[in-house]
């Protein structure tokens, strides 16, 4: 059931793309992102938007039932955040309708779904285990890189704990009035802290018997990046650039 | 008469391509010691769940006292007085600082009055033998005595049906047969009583009834017919319990006057007798 | 609430990772610091970590009876101060937007200045400050302020990148901040209450 | 000829007023198999912790192939190479973010080559039939297959000597039965495995020799002699094992020939011949 924490995590490591180098999907993925920003939101977001999505759904596998549920909680927070752009203060009536507001929410709300989406591409496309060694590629040091390689692996384990306890408490009315949902929540705060160093000190003597001596470094076994696929990649954005480019002097 | 528990026809999957129950039912009359074996994944946990009104089935009927369960507010809140379900590993189930407290949570969140909830604890720390326990944090204790406190927890609701999993799980033999006492008491003073576990010889010494769970539906039956059947329990990832296989081995020499339920008593017979050669 | 991907315009997304930067990079020298001199407070690291996380995907009890998150970073300050936050809050929002795709990458910078940076430091300052009225007030102050002051600091955020036509900045506080006000002041009060509770169930522990 | 591993009248204790090991001995003979039986909490995870160096007794020796086990850092090193340890909960042993990038961290650890380091990898991942999770986080995984993948974590360190706390315990019966066969099959190519247990059957069946742990010591012998001690296994909080009681009362009977080792036989030899009676 930890499948339901991480659905993103999930279809990462069972998709077609599992195999393929962290760069490539970062080429893609991320320089879509980077389009999706930094071209005008007018028509790059549905240009980029359009690119994603169909990547998402065809090659990534994702399917495009998944790719539509996957982008159904970011879009709630996207629409709440844009409607404040709707309205404008001042005037007699200290809120007011503000008709330029639409064109602009629309265009926020554009670029932050298209964006999303390429966020979901190379999220649904890239396990964690296969970014987080490779970071220190970027200048992190390895002391970070392996903190959060710890954090990856006991956040699964911590939230487990978190449902089971959850579970055990609604079993016995813990949520059945708002004081005993608070004390529940601090019941299983208290809980997971517990667990969460118990975890600590065990790993720490699983990991003494496998030698460690305060390094953690591991054989990050993976293929090479493949120059066909990001040379597509670069070539699909270059179309993307220039399509948008384009759209935009003919809408002009 | 009304069974106390009951799932009819019912299909459960928490992915869409993975069902764990498919078409499942199962009766659990009151009054009844019921045990369920299966495989790990074959949706013992799920079926205890569904029970508990902790997920509801995608399609079928689950009954409690013959009312529907419904994930209302109301509804659950009723239910929690029926149905107690205990979860397998305690570890990850006791979140207060002193066992007492732990105990305590169920009936506080009931409403009682202050000296109705310090007499349940005692009661049920009591009936768990564990009254020694009561102002030690859960974290430090051995894994058998959490899993008495989370019994303890559950007793605490005074429900109809009592549904554990896995109980005794890690546990050494002589902590399993503390438990088990501990549970023919709770029987013995009304409380229906479901379990799982994947030890046959376990089952058939304990259960009046078993139900083994095979590709997502129950086989339910008298533990000695069920657990003798080699195909049926092979399909469900287990195999035959000794003491009816040796008491079948035995009838056919015409010896069944001596059938063993557990090894000492084999051991006992074999030995001469009075002293005698 | 994060600030979601591409929700800020490029120039203020890069504007906010420059602002964070400091802060984190300040944060990281302190935890490989700490790891050079004791090679297994990676582990306790990585436990503090993984706790944050699921501290912030905890459910608890809001105003119209449904419920809400909260931010862990005050509790998570209390028990591990300002410059590691800065760098676990970090981590736990990269996971939280590749695991989820909760918050963004182009705005992991700003939501790290609100929830990493600006949360724990408003927190520690004011649990030192009311550190002699007693544990349970300081400790309230820290829960409450470190979520005020990270939804402070993303209504001024939202502020600065989308001014209101005729209010300007100010007026676009006003909407934003009203907006969030609503849920966030009983939420903040919620996570003050929860915080107490949370470390005085650890001190019983 | 000098044992693989020994303790020898080792004291132990976590706290100074409860000793957990009083005057242990125990000789671990190269080639082979012994299960280790004791009440939780009774110090087999004791006794392994010493054997693997991560705790040190407070009097009394241990030894691998003749050599006191010392806590250097460099004998330590040396002695992963001859012992490795398999935690009873896999959780406390995976740790990194793939299957395969947590076998290969023993092998690092020994400052072998690159492909050497591969090469284990693949043979560990080969001999434990998990190749297709390579891939794969912990968190995707099952109980069973994260046992697995801890065991492998072992192999890959190709011990002399492979020490296993509860392997079986929370699998299903089938479960058991896997990883019965690839023990037999490690132990087939030449390493020597140590493996504890609550189940005196499970002993009884796969070990050459057993080791009963009473009050902090060890008795040790056949299988066939202590699994029947009836005595001898209530202080150690266990009972006896069918099979050997069983034949017990079989042979009383003069039905020696039809002993079962597990119940199937059993009920196999109750059913009527080829069809006749």
């Amino acid at each position: 059931m930890t499948r339901r924490d991480a659905p993103l995590e999930t279809l990462a490591h069972t998709g077609p793309w599992r195999e393929r180098h962290p760069a490539d999907k970062a080429v893609l993925a991320l320089g879509l992102l980077v389009c999706a920003v930094a071209l005008p939101p007018w028509p790059g977001a549905a240009v980029v938007g359009t690119v994603a999505l169909v990547l998402l759904a065809g090659p990534a596998g994702v399917g495009p039932g998944r790719a539509v549920r996957l982008l159904r909680a970011p879009a709630a927070f996207i629409v709440v955040g844009a409607l404040p752009l709707l309205v404008a203060v001042g005037g007699p009536t200290v809120l007011r309708w503000d008709p330029a507001g639409l064109a602009r929410a629309g265009e926020l709300v554009g670029r932050s779904l298209a964006a999303t989406l390429c966020l979901l591409l190379f999220a649904a496309t890239t396990p964690l285990a296969d970014v987080l060694p490779r970071l220190s590629r970027l200048g992190v040091p390895p002391a970070v890189t392996e903190v959060a390689a710890l954090i990856y692996r006991l956040l699964f384990l911590l939230l487990d704990t978190a449902r089971t306890v959850r579970e055990a408490q609604a079993g016995r009315l813990g949520f059945a009035t708002r004081g005993a949902a608070l004390r529940s929540a601090a019941g299983q705060a208290g809980a997971v802290f517990v667990r969460a160093f118990d975890r600590a000190r065990r790993l720490d003597e699983g990991l003494a018997l496998r030698g460690y001596g305060g390094d953690l470094a591991v054989d990050v076994d993976a293929p090479a990046p493949s120059r066909r696929f990001i040379a597509s990649s670069v070539l699909l954005l270059a179309v993307v650039v220039t399509t948008t480019l384009l759209l935009r002097l003919v809408i002009a | 008469m009304t069974p106390l528990g009951r799932l009819a026809e019912v299909h459960f999957a928490y992915e869409p391509d993975r069902p764990v129950l498919r078409g499942a039912d199962l009766d659990i009359r009151r009054g009844v010691r019921l045990a369920v074996l299966g495989p790990n994944g074959g949706g013992k946990t799920t079926a205890f769940r569904l029970l508990a009104g902790t997920v509801a089935p995608d399609s079928g009927t689950v009954e409690v006292l013959g009312t529907p369960v419904s994930r209302s507010r109301r509804a659950l809140l009723e239910l929690r007085r029926r149905v107690q379900l205990v979860l397998q590993d305690p570890d990850d189930q006791l979140f207060a600082a002193t066992v007492a407290q732990d105990v305590s949570f169920g009936p506080i969140n009931l409403g009682l009055p202050r000296d109705e909830v310090r007499a349940r604890v005692d009661a049920a720390l009591t009936a768990l033998d564990i009254t020694d326990l009561a102002g030690r944090p859960p974290h430090l204790l051995s894994n058998g005595q959490k899993k008495r406190v989370t019994i303890a927890g559950a007793v605490a609701m005074r429900p109809d049906l009592l549904v554990l999993d896995e109980p005794t799980a890690g546990l050494d033999p002589a902590a399993v047969e503390a438990t088990l006492a501990t549970l023919a008491e709770l029987h013995a003073a009304g409380t229906t009583i479901v379990l799982s576990t994947h030890d046959v010889d376990l089952a058939h010494r304990w259960a009046d009834e078993v139900a083994v769970l095979v590709d997502g539906e129950f086989r339910a039956g008298a533990p000695d017919d069920l657990l003798v059947d080699e195909k049926l329990l092979a399909a469900a990832r287990l195999g035959p319990a000794w003491a009816p296989a040796v008491r079948a081995l035995l009838r056919r020499h015409g010896l069944e006057h001596l059938s063993p339920s557990v090894p000492g008593e084999a051991l006992r017979s074999a030995l001469p007798a009075d002293g005698r050669s | 609430m994060h600030i979601a991907e591409g929700f800020l315009p490029p120039v203020h997304a890069a504007a906010w990772t420059v602002a964070a930067a400091p802060f984190v990079v300040h944060g990281v020298r302190a935890v490989v610091r700490q790891v050079r001199e004791d090679p297994d407070s990676k582990l306790l690291l990585g436990a503090a970590g993984a706790f944050t996380f699921v501290l912030s995907a905890l459910k608890i009890p809001s105003v119209t009876g449904s419920s809400s998150h909260p931010t862990g970073t005050g509790l998570g300050t209390v028990l591990f101060r300002p410059p590691v936050m800065a760098v676990l809050g970090t981590i736990v929002l990269l996971f939280q937007a590749l695991l989820l795709a909760h918050g963004g990458l182009t705005t992991l910078g700003a939501n790290a200045f609100s929830m990493a940076v600006a949360g724990p430091w408003i927190a520690y300052g004011a649990y030192r400050a009311t550190r002699r009225f007693g544990l349970a007030i300081s400790v309230f102050l820290a829960g409450a302020l470190a979520n005020l002051a990270t939804y402070g600091v993303t209504t001024l955020q939202l502020a600065l990148a989308f001014p209101d036509p005729t209010g300007g900045i100010a007026g676009a506080v006003a909407k934003f901040g009203s907006i969030f006000a609503i849920t966030q002041i009983p939420l903040a009060v919620v996570e003050g209450l929860l915080t107490v509770l949370v470390v005085r169930l650890l001190a019983h522990n």
